[in-house]
């Protein structure tokens, strides 16, 4: 093996309090790296502001650290660019779902060949502990005043009516399942979203380890079958949206992690791809530029 | 000697097509050796509202439009006389026959019967012409004739063709122009509209003869020319600087040099994308700048109001080459959608919170625009920090025929880049440097990575709270400014027009650039005093020193702006101190005319008025265009 | 009747293209005002920016023409300042499910008490056409110059994850039909969706009337049901959404208008006043907020 | 004479408790009749970063932080020594020994062993304490010796039980502010902290005696006092002003207001509204506001950054009643965000495209945040226009101790509203009116609808583009702004601190105010001249005049500011032409101390210093607090 996982990590000091679910999610972000011995210099992880936003700087790859709730508009710019790079995006729930929810629901119509981690904590973790939109309503942590007001968004439904083709959750703490979910976003064609069940020990003291740990189960072990076989079946498609939707929603003593929804659609750079005939390397391997040609266009406007 | 022109206009609802017989006109002046200047007036609406174009041609270069209709072609009613009808509570305006000169002609539908009553003036040539009539008999050859109320949008040819029989204009080069437009599979649209050019024509030579004062004819003309509008001359600059990544999010007046990109991305291997915001928009563009292309967004005001977090955010990072084209039009908030302003000059230079480096510059016509376009490129490159270029919807939208770009001498410069060392080799993305210049370099190049933050970062892009490495960093950042301010040359800053020791100077930026060049021959003439003309390109970095030389040495001073308090004049006085006496000013979401340049100055020199503001010909007198 | 359809009239011109679904849309709101004889100084009309943006202008109730994407908030903060008005918000598709996304589904998630009427005809209609949230991938309209590069969002499917707790099609043209809707909409406690299919004749030749009559059925026709008859039964609001989700992928030959899902849950309003005893009048009626008497937080200051 | 004070800090990673400490040892000083300020410094981190607090005391009343530390409790090795082991390659910072006055003392953990080696000074007083010998021994009576390891979070209060023993001051005040903050079912735990503060208080009266020089005592004061922080100030201003509707979505520094409303909306009757962003925020709030209540978000710049679209909505609107608190922190992008800043001023002052009269206002501490909060909404009601009050996180976060404030005087006044005449009686929301203002009405009054737009109106509100409707809008819009600009007196505007008549003058705004005002005296005794402070609050409309007189006349003027370019200074001189010749600047995310504003001033007067920039004494030598 060529790269090891310490070549994905950094000297940075980690500062997310002891305890905190983003180490789980971290590891298996760099064991993910190195089960797909990607060259660092071909990596770039973009991140929003939250505590999750940390995670490049704990990454060895190209790093970009961007704006709260911009993470994907950041990164699929970055990707439509320079195509040749893996592109992974992080981020929290609020981050995302929340200030984030119109890129959220707009990547999932894009379909750009990138993954999605959301770190979902129920909670604004840097901010201190406000609800995030993934908390339920009249639930209430130890740093909020009152219950929470508002219902939570169900990610995995929103992301089945947003167009997303690959729909996982994952668990923190399953660092190994979670690490082969990150995998198979990678290798996914096109937007792979996964949400991760992430404890915040200093906020979110009812969503925790011992909760999630007792009720986290595997789809794949039940013989769920996420897979749209026929990717121009659009009953499939539209059935195995509906099982997915069902899964969603099983939040009560059993909590199912694994892929939900997955089918190969045309990415938008196979559309760019066959419109511009040098897409791809051109755009950042800034030479060709140099060389363009605007007589046509003058002659035009004669 | 005042320059010679014929000024037509066409009025009618959106939708019936102005835009077509304004620009095929147009074309037809332009390729027959003349000069035009074409601009048009439209509601933020798509079937309907009034809107009208103007189409002023001369023999000399000119720049702008003038109050003085010699033509009028109405489409409509309300063209003649105003919205009284629509809006009966709080009407809009009267209609356009006051603009026209004395001894001018109106063409005007036959079907609305004797208008000579409700003009309320008897010294116009009118021209009644039977428009579906001459649809009809259009459509003959092509046996439709029965159908012709359903062609009912070819009435704007059958005003053109009454046009050119009045101007007495070249009827084939106007039929060239349309056969151009109508290609493959809708070459017979092309026939039966070059038909009804040619059934107009003839039946306005038959019944109004070939009286007309004002004739217009083709001649020969030196060097190669073009008829460009201001999207265009933006997207060609564009193009040629390499563009990688256009995002946009469409919005009045800025849509269409994004759709006009869309239109060649194939040849040119640009990727346009349409995002799902501006908030998206420019983020992308951080996001493509960091990936090494060119990128670039173009917005109006109401979307650039969401792009001052990505502007900061681009900043702080050193994105290179990122580019923000912010076309102004009417505020505030929606505003005035489709009508120009230059009124979001601060806004440009305070596009965020906390203190950053940024440059913004100003181009004044279509040339500035190609030219600025390019080199806005080099500069977000060279300088890792973002650029804004101001432009409006009256440049945007408006024709006007200049000589051809010339493109050998424009040189590509991608600024101070990276020369990796060996695997992993600790490149520091923000390292401090005296230049303030850190080194970028192409993710995915081996041996390299980085990281970047829109927190404060130490050189080695990991956030960073540390006094020190915050001054660092922050001094850094903003000795670029001061590097760019050193570098960029005068010529690009700033530019005086006339002679340098004139007695009165006039100061302006952007698009006031062509009334005021278009004004001040006649100035001189008329007041019988020598003036020049100080424009401003670059607002940051500001030129204070040599402009503040400038208009202290300066005899009388008048600053003309197009909007409402004069944002240049408060710049000035931050950077210079000087404080300009007398402020012409429009804030009416349309553009100077020459007129109201000279009248504006007249005022200030004559009257001493120190805020002269200044409302459109469309409603109120017009301004005479001054006879020596 | 006090109020008669023209009541709800005003003199502006409407300046719509002939033809436009819009004016479906307007009559059918003048109707179901008429309906309900709600007095028009209790009710307010927002709207984004677009085609559609200009409804308030035409109906004569308060009518607040916002900015591009921001209706929903505007219209929220509205509401609850104000409790007793009857709240509308209308839009375009770009603007709510485009520019809007974030809010639309912040706007399930809260369950103010107010009506969404969504103009959805697959273009942006004000800025000339180009593609909508809502057109399907590589369709090309006349205004397209190149085919559509994204997959097209579901409204339905997106409203159903993000919490609305009415959801509902209309079409434009079957004006009857749709003031029913919003006759149901307005009476429901909880924000209702109803996303309209709305024929742009201008600009959209793939999505026209003809294209609708021939295909449009009625849910209620079929023995459809939407209801969630136990609100707090998870198993019947989840078998419900995922009945809904299946509708809402039905575009082929026949595409289905009523309401595809509707539950009766506790709206943000009922929240409030459990917490605030004296809100809902006193807010906008300016008097009883002079008497605040701040002694007690000083106090605690000392 | 100088103040007299006693200057204390203490430092440990983020999440051990050193905010309860110090707030609780300003609370028991402020009883004691002493006056108090505290501030903050910390991370954007939850857990483990670097922190650090002082609490400044003294019996006359003080507003600023001073660089000396008499007394230093280190909870940890960092707070002496600095983050090289965490930060290898890019340490941020060195500790804090060196701003220890020579003398003072130093409280640190025992466990740390011998550190006089690595204190590289050996004028200190040490105070080393077993810090879990200490909480083993106070946990004994609870029977929880055992488990003393869990108990760490409890070493901040053994660090403020040596403190007190050092400082000699009344332990029972101490314990009762204990007491006071674990209520109910907590009570247990106040018990076993007051056990810990008196475990460690005796036992560093029985091995360090008493022999440290500086001591505080507490003492009667007349007049009843609070410690406030900026937060309270504005929150309690909001609600005596009838606040009905708050928005806000989390962000440093701004979100503890809004958590302060929420905790008392159930009393006070306000709705609190968490939303999805800003950009929500801000427009809920509008709505709020044009459904008849008073209306308002806070935020800092990265939350501002997303509003200037609703800004100018409200402002064309003219929502009543809209205020924006803007909490700057330091910048560009996110920047710094648990530091200050004054950096947002340009920004605020052009806050979104186009041109809208708006408000801007500054107070300087908390006693004119309170009221100017308040007043706040009577100009926003008054004038229809949005009001923005900036603040800081400086302000936000620090205590001190102020008079309680008066409330009696203050009046609400909602502006000018609309009697119906009677059935749909064709109100004009958007009249014309001389004095600009149009009469405004609750939605929901009988007999009355309107109709309002983000595009130009007519006065109905209904869309109009016509050139005289859009003229008779925008020169009414800024009419109201040329209305506040008369009507609100210049007292709160702006403010001559000291002799009318001194030989320098020193300009400012913001939270620089309590450095100065520390300064003033000292200064005069120190430059032997005397010396004003000239303090802008207002920003807009901006009181040109009398500033320009003021500045004209003073001798010699310098210009202090928490940014980089000193932005006040460049708005005086577009609004006035006048050159402040000396700028002091800090930007490194801290507030000014005392002593750089003597130093500041020093460097100016002495040298002639055009450009002085501060860098916080956490990463340089400290600037000795004058003696004279
Ligand atoms: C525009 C903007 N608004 C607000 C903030 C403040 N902010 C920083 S992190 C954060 C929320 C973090 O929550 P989440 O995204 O769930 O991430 P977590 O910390 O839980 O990982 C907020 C609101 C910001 N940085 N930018
Ligand atoms: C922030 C912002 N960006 C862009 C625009 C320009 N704009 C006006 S209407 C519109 C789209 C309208 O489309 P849609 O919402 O579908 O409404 P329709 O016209 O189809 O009814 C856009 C992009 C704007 N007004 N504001
Ligand atoms: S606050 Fe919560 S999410 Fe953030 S680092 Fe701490 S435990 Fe993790
Ligand atoms: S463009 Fe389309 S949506 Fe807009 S008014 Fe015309 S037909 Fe209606
Ligand atoms: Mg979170
Ligand atoms: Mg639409």
């Amino acid at each position: 093996m060529a790269y090891a996982v310490k070549d994905y990590k950094t000297e940075v000091w980690v500062d997310w309090c002891p305890g905190c679910g983003d180490f789980g999610i971290l590891n298996a972000i760099h064991q993910a790296l190195a089960a797909l011995q990607l060259p660092p210099h071909k990596v770039a992880v973009f991140s929003g502001i939250g505590c999750s936003g940390k995670t490049p700087h704990y990454i060895g790859t190209y790093g970009i650290h961007t704006l709260h709730g911009r993470v994907l508009p950041v990164a699929t710019g970055f990707k439509l660019a320079n195509p040749e790079m893996t592109v992974i995006a992080v981020g929290g729930d609020g981050d995302g779902y929340g200030i984030g929810a119109g890129y959220f629901l707009a990547a999932g119509r894009r379909n750009v060949d990138l993954t999605y981690i959301v770190y979902n904590n129920g909670v604004y973790g840097l901010t201190k502990g406000q609800a995030s939109p993934t908390l339920p309503k009249g639930v209430q942590t130890k740093s909020l005043p009152e219950p929470n007001l508002m219902e939570a968004l169900n990610p995995i439904a929103v992301a089945l009516g947003a167009g997303y083709t690959f729909i996982a959750r994952g668990y923190a703490y399953d660092v190994r399942h979670l690490r082969d979910l990150i995998v198979a976003a990678i290798q996914h064609r096109g937007t792979a979203l996964i949400d991760v069940l992430q404890p915040c020990p200093t906020y979110n003291n009812i969503y925790t380890r011992e909760y999630y740990n007792a009720r986290v189960y595997k789809l794949e072990e039940t013989g769920y079958d996420p897979v749209v076989h026929n990717p121009t079946d659009e009953k499939e498609i539209v059935e195995k949206k509906a099982q997915a939707l069902l899964k969603a929603y099983e939040n009560g003593d059993r909590i199912p992690i694994g892929i939900f929804y997955r089918v190969e659609r045309p990415t938008l750079e196979d559309e760019l791809a066959a419109r511009l005939p040098h897409w791809g390397k051109a755009l950042a391997n800034l030479e060709p530029i140099y060389q363009r040609d605007l007589t046509p266009l003058l002659d035009e406007l004669r | 000697m005042p320059k010679r022109f014929v000024s037509w206009m066409i009025g009618g609802p959106q939708g019936s097509g102005i835009n077509v017989a304004a620009e095929t006109l147009a074309k037809a002046f332009s390729r027959g050796g003349l000069y035009v200047f074409a601009n048009i007036e439209y509601h933020s609406n798509i079937m309907g509202k009034h809107s009208y174009y103007r189409v002023r041609v001369s023999e000399d270069p000119i720049h702008a439009p003038v109050e003085e209709v010699h033509l009028l072609a109405a489409l409509d009613e309300e063209t003649l006389f105003g919205d009284h009808h629509h809006n009966p509570e709080f009407p809009t305006h009267h209609g356009h026959v006051h603009e026209v000169v004395p001894g001018g002609g109106i063409i005007y539908d036959a079907d609305l019967g004797d208008i000579r009553d409700r003009l309320k003036r008897d010294d116009l040539r009118l021209y009644p012409v039977p428009y579906f009539e001459m649809i009809r008999r259009a459509l003959e050859p092509f046996g439709k004739a029965a159908e012709y109320r359903q062609y009912d949008i070819m009435r704007n040819t059958v005003a053109l063709g009454a046009t050119l029989a009045i101007l007495d204009y070249d009827f084939d080069l106007v039929a060239e122009v349309i056969r151009e437009q109508f290609k493959g599979r809708r070459a017979r649209l092309a026939d039966m509209n070059i038909q009804a050019l040619r059934v107009t024509y003839d039946y306005v030579h038959e019944h109004f003869g070939n009286d007309f004062p004002w004739k217009v004819r083709r001649r020969e003309r030196r060097g190669d020319h073009i008829l460009i509008r201001g999207v265009q001359a933006v997207a060609l600059g564009k193009l040629q600087a390499g563009l990688g990544v256009q995002t946009y999010y469409p919005i009045s007046p800025a849509t269409d040099e994004s759709t006009y990109l869309e239109a060649v991305q194939s040849k040119y291997n640009v990727v346009v994308i349409q995002t799902e915001d501006e908030i998206s928009a420019i983020n992308m563009a951080v996001g493509a700048a960091h990936a090494g292309a060119r990128a670039s967004t173009s917005t109006a005001g109401p979307g650039f109001a969401l792009m001052p977090e990505g502007i900061g955010f681009a900043a702080i990072t050193e994105a290179p080459g990122l580019v923000v084209f912010l076309y102004q039009r009417g505020g505030p908030s929606t505003g005035l959608p489709t009508r120009t302003e230059q009124a979001d000059l601060g806004f440009a230079l305070h596009p965020a919170h906390g203190e950053f480096p940024h440059i913004v510059i100003a181009p004044g016509d279509v040339v500035e625009a190609f030219y600025d376009s390019f080199e806005a490129f080099n500069w977000a490159d060279r300088y890792q920090m973002p650029v804004i270029v101001l432009v409006d919807k009256y440049l945007a939208s408006s024709y006007i025929t200049v000589p051809r770009f010339e493109t050998r001498h424009l040189v590509i410069d991608r600024g101070i880049r990276y020369q990796p060392a060996g695997q992993r080799d600790g490149y520091l993305r923000h390292a401090v440097t005296e230049s303030g210049i850190s080194p970028w370099v192409v993710p995915g190049t081996e041996g390299v990575v980085f990281w970047t933050t829109s927190d404060e970062h130490n050189p080695k892009g990991h956030i960073s709270e540390g006094v020190l490495h915050r001054m660092e960093q922050m001094d850094k950042r903003m000795r670029k400014l001061e590097l760019a301010a050193r570098e960029i040359p005068d010529s690009k800053k700033f530019t005086l027009h006339g002679p340098a020791d004139a007695q009165v100077t006039l100061v302006g930026w952007g698009t006031t650039k062509g009334a005021i060049l278009d004004a001040l021959e006649e100035l001189s003439a008329l007041n019988g005093l020598t003036f020049n003309f100080l424009q401003i390109r670059m607002m940051r970095p500001f030129p204070a020193e040599p402009v503040g030389a400038i208009l202290r040495r300066a005899r009388r001073v008048i600053l003309i702006e197009n909007n409402y308090s004069g944002q240049l004049g408060n710049l000035i006085r931050e950077m210079t101190g000087f404080r300009i006496p007398h402020r012409v000013l429009k804030y009416d979401g349309r553009p100077f005319t020459v007129n109201e340049i000279l009248e504006g100055v007249r005022r200030a020199l004559e009257n001493d008025e120190e805020r002269i503001v200044m409302i459109s010909s469309e409603a109120r007198e017009v301004i005479p265009w001054p006879t020596r």
